[in-house]
């Protein structure tokens, strides 16, 4: 399968968006899991419910609101504008902030429940030793729910890959600057008899996920072949 | 006084109730199974909170429920082990052994890796993750852990358990080292009354 | 480097407007950005402040809400395009089909359905509801529909002999080679179907004139003419 | 807030096609999440991906390759005309399969990381009083992952909810019997000026889906309640 | 004979080995921490396949590796008291006492739920959930649930660890009980000299 260079240009933008987009919102969506999983205040089922919308919601309701808040006329948009001097408008960033938008709820889910899964009696000794509870967080939960981070990881970057509906409602499908691979895999649809172009770019997308699976699968193997020593 | 502790708990149904004053050295805790003595160690240690009463050690008041004193684990710097052992599952034998080591003050650490490696017998178990260890090899990793962080007070809860009589000999004289050098105060749950015999400098029966 | 004007198109428009794209930048110009989305998600996009500079929408009520807002410059909206609607059905499917009022459309269609656009909502949709309407054959094929996102969602439905009959427009007809023309709809059972184009009141760029003066030349529209446009 | 009668149709439908879609997938769902925690066989990460796939594509891409597998003319649609004589196309069945391979990779993910971290030497214990594999699946292995169920059931009927793409292609929209909310929702943002109605269908999923988050936040609730009434 | 093992397994870069044979009655295995007790007893149970050898209970053999035998663990019938509890998190105290219970046939019980709890003093404990027990409490049910198996033969862990002198000597009657009257033969890991002079119709060194 050859890629012309026009392809390798949306490969190289995809990745730039989906990893962009996924690693800046990975920190995010560990505190939101983490207060999800512990925390108790008032309106946190709201909170809860506010992370599923980019799920339960069409993705093209999704671009809309983005675009209503994040456009050069939205409240958000016209601080972002006047302070720093940026727009996302059109923007390959813009492409990735839906992107993290839709992956949010499922790496919060997948980190919610790896940190559920902790033993809390664990982090206990960790205080009695001294650690105090940044400390603990940072050596004792956080790599004990690595499998809910690589989950929530894996799962994020291929929705990110896949992420069509909010991304062209928001910023549009500008070549080279916001036209990912899902959105130049819809274009190629939207030509009569150009499925060849269509298969091309859906086996790329294939290909991109099959490789941070891979990826993953090793990380996880070889942690779990390191702490599971113990075959009685 | 090294541990002056008075203080009611309720648990479920079960009420947990503890008097006691120890002037230094090592209080043995005995009372039948389910007397209270693991819930009297972790309010000790900042785990369980008292319904109320107050806890003293070496003079600092760690909990005092009318005051509203409440010190968080982390600062009581107080070595414990616990009952099951409790290791880090993702660090190898020694990241668990210096755990705590590593945050204490330098001043505070009164034994090095190496001798407490030499007397629990885990030289070869270094480089292991703790979920290959044996019963009474986590117990001894346990047991060095806790050593190692520089506490200022020690609360064992039966941590000779499932030791051999060999081992658990030698473990007994460093403890009692301990006790006698350091002047470091325990706290010593066990149910074995020969070990209760040695080790004791005062016996306190919970749930009496 | 220095960009063309940004141009943003519907979706139906991908093939002919690049084509027109291309022809402008052989001229010495700089190519054109084409973003291609449907007309919804485009003015949506305009509404919210997005920096374009053309906008070619594929009906008329969407360019009207835009100019509603004046977000178009005066004088420059022009109806570009016209199309036809026709009737397809699968390439080697047999019988030819003369559309005039009460056509034999519910029996030729069977049990299978009918593939079109949205009547509700998307524009070629809309239009086929009209003619049909016209054709007083809607009451007997209105719960026989098959409605696609899209038109070319209904045409690919049709090239799939998913569904034996379709209502599409004479340039997507053409366009595929897996459809035949079964008949068209006479020009008065339906509101013209026209494709207006104007500048954006934020247009910045110098070429944005330009390429639209190029759009409406002969030269112009002798290329759409060649994907099956009407031109006005 | 009021709902027409015609609103009320669609959310019945959304209901039926979302939880029938998700309810039937389930057990696969965790059998295959099974197969991946515990399994080892070659192939392996080639079932992993397959199954990430509805992820990585855009969603319209998977309508099209259920059309190409189930629609008349696929293999499967014609094995299933000739021996059962029923056919998905354009029914409410349909859209339930779009819908449950939507939201099959969130639903395995989720499972698959609370059989994870399932402690083996539990089983292990089973097994020595005389419970074997199957019995100790059912009465071990299942309960305890029961909070990936959970996650795996709300992110699946999530996603089924706001699934679009993918339904509409597979089954097209056809009011009463594939028209859910989200493609309710996708023809009023067709439609210049019917903010209105897209907001109040918005708001019908986002009900839906608080609904069933506090279902599942009580039932985990409970369930860790019961278990962890230990404070020590 | 009750148990014929003869096996050998490598772990990690340990190596394990036991070959004994025990008549019948209860054979106590001793052995330093680490000597590979635990892990005999998982080979016996069917719980970790030996390398090489062969284990025989009852005249029945579970295990041959030259013959390619190799019972699942739910055929053995063992009644295994682990070294750590081990209970059902999700079940309370009853269902994890009568989760064995249930599965073996009728014939083959040879002790009730109520005699169970009435000797181990659990009967406050049956609508408790395990992660509510105390060390003590919970190896007592761990000990109930093996006996209410159904089991052709027992292999015990430390099974008194963590339980007081009271408590232990009646459970140690018990067990007496249970060897001489159903002659049910036992496998019984102990530290304790006293607790092995006790019960042990034979001893076994293991890594001797
Ligand atoms: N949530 C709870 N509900 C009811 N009872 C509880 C709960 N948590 C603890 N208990 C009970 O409190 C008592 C004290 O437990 P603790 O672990 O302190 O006992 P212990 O003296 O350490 O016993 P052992 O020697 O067996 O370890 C036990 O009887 C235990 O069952
Ligand atoms: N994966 C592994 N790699 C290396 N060594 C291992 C591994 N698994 C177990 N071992 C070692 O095998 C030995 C036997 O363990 P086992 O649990 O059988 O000992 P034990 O006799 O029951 O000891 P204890 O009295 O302390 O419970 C131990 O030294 C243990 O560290
Ligand atoms: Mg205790
Ligand atoms: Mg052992």
């Amino acid at each position: 399968m050859l890629l012309s260079d026009a392809d390798w240009e949306i490969v190289r933008l995809s990745l730039k968006v989906s990893l962009a987009g996924v690693i800046v919102i990975l920190p995010f969506a560990f505190m939101l899991a983490w207060l999800l999983a512990r925390g108790r205040f008032p309106g946190k089922l709201l909170l809860d419910a506010a992370i599923h919308l980019p799920l339960v919601l069409p993705p093209v309701v999704i671009g809309w609101l983005l675009l209503l808040a994040l456009g050069p006329a939205g409240p958000v948009g016209a601080l972002l504008d006047r302070w720093f001097g940026v727009s996302v408008m059109f923007r390959w960033t813009g492409a990735a902030i839906a992107a993290a938008i839709m992956a949010l709820p499922l790496m919060v889910r997948a980190m919610r429940l790896s940190i559920e899964a902790v033993d809390r009696r664990v982090e206990d000794a960790a205080r009695t030793l001294g650690a105090g509870p940044g400390w603990c967080f940072l050596t004792i939960l956080l790599p004990l729910s690595l499998p809910g981070i690589v989950t929530g990881f894996i799962l994020g970057f291929a929705r990110s890959i896949g992420e069509f509906g909010a991304t062209i409602t928001f910023v549009s499908n500008i070549p080279g600057e916001t036209q990912t691979l899902s959105l130049a895999i819809y274009s190629a649809l939207q030509v009569p008899g150009s499925d060849a172009a269509v298969w091309r770019l859906a086996l790329v997308s294939v290909a991109l996920s099959l490789g941070a699976l891979v990826a993953s699968e090793a990380l996880s193997q070889r942690q779990r072949a390191g702490r599971s020593g113990h075959v009685l | 006084m090294s541990f002056e502790v008075e203080v009611r708990r309720t648990l479920g149904d079960r009420m947990i109730e503890a008097c006691f004053a120890a002037p230094s050295g090592l209080t043995v805790l005995r009372g039948v199974s389910g007397a209270g003595k693991t819930s009297v160690l972790n309010m000790v240690a900042g785990l369980l909170t008292p319904d109320q009463g107050r806890i003293i050690v070496n003079g600092q008041t760690l909990f005092d429920g009318a005051a509203g004193t409440n010190l968080p684990p982390h600062r009581r710097r107080l070595g414990y082990v616990f009952q099951d052992a409790r290791l880090f599952p993702h660090m190898r034998v020694r990241g668990n052994l210096l755990y705590g080591y590593r945050l204490a003050p330098v001043d505070d650490r009164w034994m090095t890796l190496d001798e407490v490696v030499a007397f629990l017998g885990i030289a070869p178990l270094l480089d292991r993750w703790p979920r290959s260890l044996s019963g009474g090899e986590a117990q001894r990793v346990a047991l060095g852990r806790a050593l190692l962080s520089g506490a200022r007070a020690l609360l064992m809860d039966e941590p000779l358990a499932s030791i051999d009589p060999a081992r658990r000999s030698g473990i007994i004289e460093a403890i009692l080292r301990i006790r006698n050098e350091l002047s470091l105060p325990m706290l010593y749950v066990t149910h074995d009354p020969a070990e209760a015999e040695q080790l004791a400098t005062q016996l306190v029966t919970i749930g009496g | 480097r220095s960009k063309g004007p940004l141009v943003l198109a519907a979706a139906s428009l991908q093939e002919s407007l690049s084509a027109a794209a291309d022809a402008w930048a052989a001229m010495g110009h700089d190519r054109p950005i084409l973003s291609f989305a449907a007309s919804s998600a485009l003015a949506r996009q305009i509404e919210a402040g997005a920096p374009a500079d053309l906008f070619l929408s594929a009906d008329e009520d969407w360019m009207n809400a835009v100019a509603a807002k004046g977000l178009l410059r005066p004088g420059t909206r022009s109806d570009f395009l016209a199309n036809r609607l026709v009737l397809i059905a699968p390439a080697g499917s047999k019988g030819g089909m003369v559309i005039r009022r009460g056509f034999p459309l519910a029996r030729a269609l069977g049990k299978g359905r009918l593939a079109m656009a949205d009547p509700g909502s998307v524009p070629a949709g809309k239009y086929g509801k009209a003619a049909l309407m016209a054709m007083g054959v809607w009451p007997s094929v209105s719960n026989r529909i098959a409605a696609a996102e899209n038109v070319r969602g209904a045409l690919a439905m049709v090239e799939r002999r998913q569904a034996p009959y379709g209502i599409v427009y004479m340039t997507d007809a053409r366009a595929a080679s897996a459809v035949r023309v079964a008949g068209v709809f006479p020009a008065s059972s339906h509101p013209p179907i026209v494709y207006p184009l104007a500048i954006l009141a934020r247009s910045t760029h110098a070429d944005a004139n330009g390429f639209r003066r190029f759009l409406l030349s002969a030269r112009g529209k002798a290329i759409f003419r060649r994907y099956g446009f009407g031109v006005k």
